[in-house]
């Protein structure tokens, strides 16, 4: 029972700070309709920049959110400006492959800027835990979990409610018709791929404190956020939420009830399974 | 930047095109006779294998569009096929070959039960799901695949037609001779497809899925078709590299890194054209070699614009080695951002613009 | 100058660790031409992938050097050796794991330090040596390396009479094995062994601590637990043991210095990847030197001679199956107040007493 | 109030628009026809900066449109309602019109300009919760004609707002048209519907080939021989 | 003989009934007009026809045969094709290619395909774009070429929803040609126009729906006699 319960704690911590990568991208793809392969990328440069600030001045890794968030703010929106901007209404394999090649520069930058060793950051709570009836709970996972959610719905409001956030959606469904009715395609291209950019960032500041840092690190949440999102049903942010969470505890319940080596599989699995049988996603048809 | 839709189309290669083929095809085959240099040799083999794996994708990809990014899964299972066999069962590649041929018809029958009923984004999305559990499940399923240790096989038993020997691989001579026939395998059955109610089909499919359907086309039928004619063909490829490297491990015949550069190959020459994977494989291949093995450094040391101790000599030996993959990404940036159509493409753009003008 | 041809990850996902190497031969190149002996050095970066490591040794055997250092990982060094055999081009491998890289008789291919299986002895037979455990648990990465130490490891325990009771391989990579070792708790092991990469290494302590895990022992086979990085991580790391292939203070001629310049230059502590490259492109130096880059001549010295220095004495040897393979005797370490301490170290006695059984969380 | 001036433009090596001369006055209804093909939409989309002239000037109200983006062309009241509808399919019906009062100087009318369209199209009150996406044909056409009346705009452009309406419907639109001209608004308006669209409007242009090939007042143009032979087969 | 027989057909999307209960049959030949107000449901049931959407109750039959739970694909191959009414042109294709897709329903020769839809793009007259791409095309030449591409497929029954929107009087006249040639050739039509003038003329019979279910049936006289659907259609003018 404690085994259980103390998987079921873990994998829902655990699927927080994936809900916030599930996000950034199901925003990024609900706007640009771009499949972002660069997204566990940005997360990784979230993580390097955390990781400078907290070694050369000292800046705890949750204070470094607020420096994160507009930083990776900037850096989202210019790489939108520069490069994603001039390919839109291009072939769908070409955004692809622009976002790879984004990708690749990135990881390879920071290995010429950093090498390629791990980093690892430690802080004092970095293995702290909290006993809660005999379940331990992850200090930096349980605020991490608080950070997400705070964010996750502001972000909501911003979408739903606010006529920029609209405009963003309507941008995502039909650029032209967007254009005709007075709104800057550009520029709500550039805000949404920075808000994409900027949660991959706060993602990677989060789990810092917890995971370790190397140039290659991003593949594997790239993945991952990929999964998230289709399961979640692309563009939905609750369904992102959804998603991370669900994956979460499936990878830790499968780690236990069947074997960490499978475990993996039964994520995957899963997901082709929900693809199957409601294919635009769990929350597919509640927009965002 | 648009694609324009006001050109009228053409069909099929010109006669140029097909003359320069069969000079290529001539120089190739005479070519082992010239260049006796394993590492050429070697770099060929490599060129061989991205028109097959290109050339295949493009089938599925550029043809029928639908953009699979989990091609790595054909790939792999062709290559493990023929390990296994051959290691464990002692059976020699050239059947092997054709047993992995089997499978991978039946796993690509599964893969599209399952990823054709999706569309656009989610369907590259499944693609990369499936791929990633074949690569997990041969970590797994170590009875088979030996795990994380991968199939080492330390010989190739001879080819022999009747008991006479036709070549025992000890050179990598019959290894091109062999990349070289599949590709233009791979090549001809492409131009099959084009010029068939199978290329109609598919390029009807990857334009307007419901339009197609209301044609009288099947979409599971021919998504099908392309994607087994493209699965065999993708992991024959995966077999030849198998037997011509000697090893297979999920991280090597498996990984979604495979699938983004077969893809890469087909899109950066030209996507659904019958050369473009061609081309893709010869811009793609000697420029990561050129870029990994430092060349322009040297190049710079030899022309004498740099001097090997000085340091700038210096810093660029060191740095350009560890650059290199950056430098590739900016040049897949580059070609994607100012060739939209790849290549190929952006070439006969120019040829066309220029015989224009000459006109 | 002699030719000599290093193949290494310098990029993809092995760089981390390929870094050490070229670290590890960079200092080598400068010792010596200290000692007069002029290398041109042909670096060459295979990304991890076998084909391309291919390309680099066809290069380099075309290029004609006099013998090549590398790969670093063992798919790599595996697919290189074929060709070193097929052109006669001498191979030293200076740090991969897998066993069959010397198993298949191929003469020009020599490797320095121990394979798989000489991990997981080294470590249990040091637990054996102070204690009585009676259960294990294994968790490792599924790489190669992690998959072979821990079945060398599961074979070994088999014959010791030692309980197995989990064994959990996982993907590299996965930033919670929380649910994993909850699992491995609730078993109770005397002993928990763990093979992983670095950064694992620390999560799987960390997390380990967060779940209270308390075995009699934590064995770490090598790599990951035996880094500067994870010896800094002085909460998780006390009292765990490591084997590694080589430590400063084992007691072999010029290591401390080794270690002291190593740490000056790069402005971290060398891992034994490092100290294993350093070595063998030092073989390979001297060997070509003296051999006038002659191929023939420079697999003879590599048969028959034998060299002294950081690793210990070297020398390559035809035993057990093996080819060209260096018996090399693995040190085990123990971290102590956030210092690695040599515990055990073959065929010598160590200054340091090691800590049994783990002393609990703190 | 418009004034277009030589305007020239192709798609690719594909030239469709020459020395295209129009002018709109404020107040006026201008209707162009033309056969299929020949350059209406794109002359619309030109005014609209959804894509760049090769040449000539366009301007409004003094504006300099070459040199604006296309959400400036809005801004300034120029508003077109493009053929093929082109609303939002995954928004509802109440969101599609609250993005047609995006830009600023139509937000503070936006709900007294909701309860307008509603009364205008009672069949987009019914089903103002439905998705854009899921409407019939002729839905999304009295969607998209609303969502441009929400937007206030100074010169309206309609691309074919009878296309696909049923008959009572095709009526009212014309009513509507006159109306909201009426009430201030110019109107370029392009349309299949020639003789409806000929006999509102206060003056008519014809395009053939993508050229001017006559131009004159609304009664004028429906009394021409060719404009009855080519356009409305008599 | 009827060769299409719709029965008691209905759909409905969530709580909306596009259609409820509509019944009628098209007689070998004829040309049968379906009109109705926008959103009556005349698309919706196009697309129940044919395969498009499982029809939520009720039967399809076609040429004496039950046609629920059929594919589109199979459903043309029986000898029923459709045009869309927002058009589909396979964008990147030529005209001529786009014709030939249609054609290789009935072939695998392509020189047979070619030769077909050379006939068909001359008979909607075409043959002067036979090699551009067909994303290019205008509305009105888009709208053609629907109709090239299904009378490729050779169908013994045709669907044509709207295929005169966008066009101008003189240039639907052509299309009234069209529509003749076709029943010529002994190709029943079903017709979905809201140009009235149009509709009335080529029809031979109609169907009037209305918020999904059937107002009227007839022939073009009684419809406009209908004050039902004078009420709901056409208004007092006509
Ligand atoms: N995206 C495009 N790419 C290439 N050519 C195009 C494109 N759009 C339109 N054209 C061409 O431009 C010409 C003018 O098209 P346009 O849509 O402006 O005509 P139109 O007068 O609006 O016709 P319709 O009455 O059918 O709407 C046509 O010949 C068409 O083939
Ligand atoms: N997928 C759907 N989900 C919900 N409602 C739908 C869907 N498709 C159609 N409808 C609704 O069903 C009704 C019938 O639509 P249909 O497209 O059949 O109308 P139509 O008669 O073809 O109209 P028009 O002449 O305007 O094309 C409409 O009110 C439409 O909004
Ligand atoms: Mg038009
Ligand atoms: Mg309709």
């Amino acid at each position: 029972m404690i085994v259980f319960l103390q998987s079921l704690m873990s994998g829902v911590l655990i699927g927080g700070v994936y809900a916030l990568i599930g996000i950034g991208l199901t925003i990024i793809f609900g706007v640009m309709r771009v499949i972002n392969f660069a997204h566990g990328d940005i997360l990784m440069i979230g993580m390097y920049l955390t990781y400078f600030l907290f070694s050369v001045f000292g800046i705890d890794p949750f204070l470094s959110v607020a420096i994160c968030i507009p930083v990776m703010f900037a850096f989202g929106a210019l790489t939108q400006k520069f490069f994603i901007n001039r390919m839109l209404g291009a072939l769908p394999q070409n955004q692809i492959l622009l976002t790879i090649g984004l990708g690749l520069i990135m990881s390879n930058t920071i290995m010429l800027l950093f090498t390629s060793d791990y980093k690892i950051l430690t802080t004092s709570y970095s293995s702290g835990s909290v006993d809660l009836a005999g379940i331990s709970v992850s200090q930096p996972l349980a605020i991490s979990f608080f950070i997400t959610a705070a964010i996750t719905a502001a972000l909501y409001w911003f979408l739903m409610k606010t006529d920029i956030g609209q405009a963003i959606r309507a941008t995502a469904q039909d650029r032209e018709a967007a254009q005709l009715m007075g709104i800057n395609v550009r520029w709500t291209s550039i805000l949404a791929f920075g808000i994409g950019s900027a949660l991959a960032g706060t993602a990677g500041a989060l789990i810092s404190p917890t995971y370790y840092i190397f140039p290659q690190v991003g593949s594997a949440f790239t993945l991952k956020a990929f999964v998230i999102t289709v399961l979640g049903g692309m563009g939905s942010i609750v369904g992102a939420t959804l998603g991370g969470i669900i994956i979460g505890v499936t990878e830790s319940m499968s780690a236990v009830y069947i074997s960490s080596g499978w475990k993996e599989v039964v994520v995957y699995v899963l997901f082709l399974l929900v693809l199957l049988f409601k294919p635009s996603g769990l929350m597919g048809t509640s927009r965002m | 930047m648009r694609v324009t839709l006001s050109a009228t189309a053409r069909r099929g290669a010109s006669p140029l095109g097909l003359g320069l083929f069969a000079a290529a095809v001539v120089v190739l085959l005479l070519f082992p006779q010239f260049v006796k240099s394993p590492y050429a040799l070697h770099m060929m083999v490599l060129f061989f294998l991205s028109v097959i794996m290109g050339e295949s994708w493009n089938i599925l990809g550029g043809y029928a569009g639908q953009y699979s990014v989990g091609h790595s899964a054909y790939f792999g299972v062709g290559a493990y096929t023929t390990m296994i066999l051959m290691t464990a069962k002692g059976i020699p590649p050239w059947f092997g070959v054709w047993v992995g041929v089997v499978v991978v018809v039946g796993v690509a029958l599964i893969i599209g039960s399952i990823c054709f009923r999706l569309r656009g984004p989610y369907f590259v999305l499944a693609s990369i799901a499936v791929a990633e559990i074949m690569r997990l499940s041969a970590f797994n399923l170590k009875e088979l695949t030996n795990g994380a240790e991968g199939i080492l096989a330390v010989s190739v038993p001879p080819l022999t037609i009747g008991g006479t020997v036709i070549t025992d691989f000890l050179s990598k001579v019959p290894f091109y001779y062999f990349g070289l026939g599949l590709a233009l395998l791979t090549i001809a059955v492409t131009w099959v497809v084009e010029h068939s109610k199978l290329g109609y089909f598919f390029q009807a499919i990857r334009e307007d899925q419901d339009a197609a359907h209301s044609l009288g086309i099947s979409l599971t039928l021919y998504k099908n078709i392309a994607l087994v004619i493209s699965a065999i063909l993708t992991s024959l490829a995966g077999s030849y590299y198998a037997v011509y490297v000697g090893f297979v491990d999920p991280n090597t015949v498996l990984p979604l890194d495979l699938s983004v550069q077969i893809v890469l190959i087909s899109i950066i020459g030209g996507i659904g054209t019958l050369f473009g994977p061609v081309v893709g494989a010869l811009v793609l291949v000697p420029l990561s070699e050129a870029l990994r093995s430092n060349l322009i450094t040297q190049a710079f040391f030899s022309m004498g614009l740099v001097s090997q101790d000085s340091k700038v000599g210096i810093f660029l030996q060191e740095n350009l080695a560890h650059a290199h993959v950056l430098i590739y990404g900016i040049l897949v940036v580059i070609v994607i951002l100012f060739m939209p159509e790849g290549v190929l493409g952006f070439v006969t753009r120019l040829v066309q613009k220029i015989t224009r003008r000459d006109a | 100058p002699v030719k000599i041809g290093f193949i290494n990850s310098i990029t993809g996902p092995e760089a981390p660790i390929g870094e050490n190497l070229t670290n590890g031969v960079t200092m080598a190149v400068e010792d010596l031409k200290k000692k007069g002996i002029d290398v041109q050095l042909m670096k060459e970066d295979d990304t991890g992938k076998p084909q391309i490591s291919m390309s680099a040794m066809e290069k380099l055997a075309q290029d004609g050097v006099a013998g090549v250092v590398g790969p670093y990982t063992s798919a790599c060094a595996n697919a290189v050796a074929q060709q070193a055999m097929k052109y006669k081009v001498p191979q030293l491998v200076p740090a991969a794991a897998k066993e069959d890289i010397t198993r298949q008789g191929f003469t020009w291919v020599y490797r320095l330090n121990a394979p798989a299986h000489n991990y997981a002895q080294a470590l249990m037979d040091a637990a054996f040596n102070l204690g009585q455990p009676k259960s294990i648990a294994f968790i490792y990465e599924s790489t190669d390396f992690g998959t072979s130490v821990s079945a060398a490891g599961k074979d070994y325990a088999a014959k010791k009479g030692l309980k197995i009771v989990a064994d959990e391989a996982y993907q590299k990579g996965s930033p919670d094995y929380r649910s994993t070792l909850a699992k491995i708790k609730a078993q109770n092991p005397d002993l928990v062994f763990m093979v992983s990469y670095v950064a694992d290494a620390i999560l799987l302590m960390r997390q380990s601590r967060e779940m209270g895990l308390a075995p009699q022992a934590f064995l770490g086979g090598g790599a990951g637990f035996d880094t500067a990085q994870f010896e800094s991580e002085k909460d998780i790391s006390n009292a765990v043991f490591s084997v590694t292939q080589w430590t400063p203070d084992m007691g072999t001629p010029g290591a401390p210095e080794f270690y002291e310049r190593y740490n000056k230059q790069f402005g971290k502590k060398p891992t034994y990847h490092a100290a294993c490259a350093y070595q063998a492109m030092m073989i390979m130096g001297e060997t070509a030197a003296k051999a006038g880059g002659d191929r023939e001549k420079v697999s003879q010295i590599l048969d028959t001679g034998t060299w002294t220095g950081i690793m210990g004495e070297v020398k390559f040897e035809d035993y057990e199956g093996f080819t060209n393979q260096n018996k090399h005797m693995m040190p085990v370490i123990q971290y102590q107040n956030g210092k690695a301490e040599t515990v055990f170290c073959p065929g010598k006695v160590c200054k340091v007493k090691p800590i049994y059984p783990f002393p609990g969380w703190k | 109030m418009l004034k277009i001036d030589k305007l020239n433009f192709s798609y690719g090596d594909l030239k469709v628009l020459w020395d295209i001369d129009l002018e709109v006055h404020a107040g006026e209804i201008v209707t162009v026809v033309g056969s299929n093909g020949a350059g209406k939409s794109t002359t619309l989309k030109n005014i609209s900066r959804l894509v760049r002239p090769t040449s000539g000037t366009l301007t409004f109200g003094g504006a300099d449109l070459t040199r604006l983006e296309s959400h400036e062309v809005v801004e300034l009241g120029v508003v077109q309602v493009p053929e093929g509808r082109k609303i939002f399919p995954e928004m509802t019906v109440t969101e599609n019109l609250r993005m047609g009062s995006f830009i600023k100087s139509a937000r503070g009318d936006r709900e007294a300009n909701i309860e307008r369209v509603f009364t205008l199209f009672p069949r987009l009150r019914e089903r103002h919760k439905q998705l854009g996406g899921t409407m019939s044909g002729g839905e999304q056409q009295m969607l998209a004609i609303a969502r441009g009346l929400m937007t206030n705009p100074k010169l309206l452009l309609l691309d074919e707002p009878s296309l696909g309406l049923a008959p009572l419907l095709v009526k009212s639109i014309f009513e509507t048209i006159t109306e909201i001209n009426r009430q201030g608004v110019t109107v370029l308006l392009v349309e299949q519907n020639v003789y409806q669209s000929l006999r509102i409007a206060h003056r008519a242009y014809v395009l053939e080939t993508g050229r001017v090939v006559l131009t004159g007042t609304g009664e004028e143009l429906l009394g021409n021989e060719h404009v009855r032979k080519a356009f409305l087969g008599m | 003989m009827a060769i299409l027989e719709v029965k008691n057909v209905s759909k409905f999307f969530g709580g909306l009934a596009a259609n409820s209960d509509v019944s009628f049959s098209v007689e070998q030949g004829m040309i049968m007009g379906l009109i109705g107000p926008n959103g009556a449901g005349k698309t919706t049931l196009f697309n129940c026809i044919t395969g498009y959407y499982p029809p939520s109750r009720g039967e399809v039959t076609f040429d004496g045969r039950r046609m629920n739970g059929l594919q589109p694909d199979k459903v043309c191959k029986l000898g029923m094709a459709r045009t869309w009414q927002k058009v589909r042109p396979l964008a990147k294709m030529s005209v001529l290619d786009n014709v030939m897709v249609g054609a290789l329903c009935r072939t695998n020769s392509l020189k047979v395909a070619r030769d077909v839809a050379m006939e068909q793009v001359k008979v909607v007259r075409l043959e002067h774009k036979l090699n551009f791409l067909a994303g290019g095309l205008p509305i009105g030449e888009r709208k053609k070429l629907e109709v090239a591409r299904v009378l490729a497929t050779r169908p013994k029954l045709v669907l044509l929803d709207e295929i005169m929107g966008g066009l101008n009087p003189a240039e639907s006249e052509e299309l009234i040609q069209l529509i003749f040639d076709i029943k010529k050739d002994g190709i029943t039509q079903v017709v979905i126009e809201h140009d009235m003038k149009a509709i009335m003329r080529i029809s031979e019979r109609i169907v009037v729906i209305n918020s999904g279910e059937k107002l009227a049936e007839g022939t073009p006289a009684e419809i406009v006699a209908t004050p039902e659907v004078v009420a709901a259609y056409l208004g007092s003018e006509h």
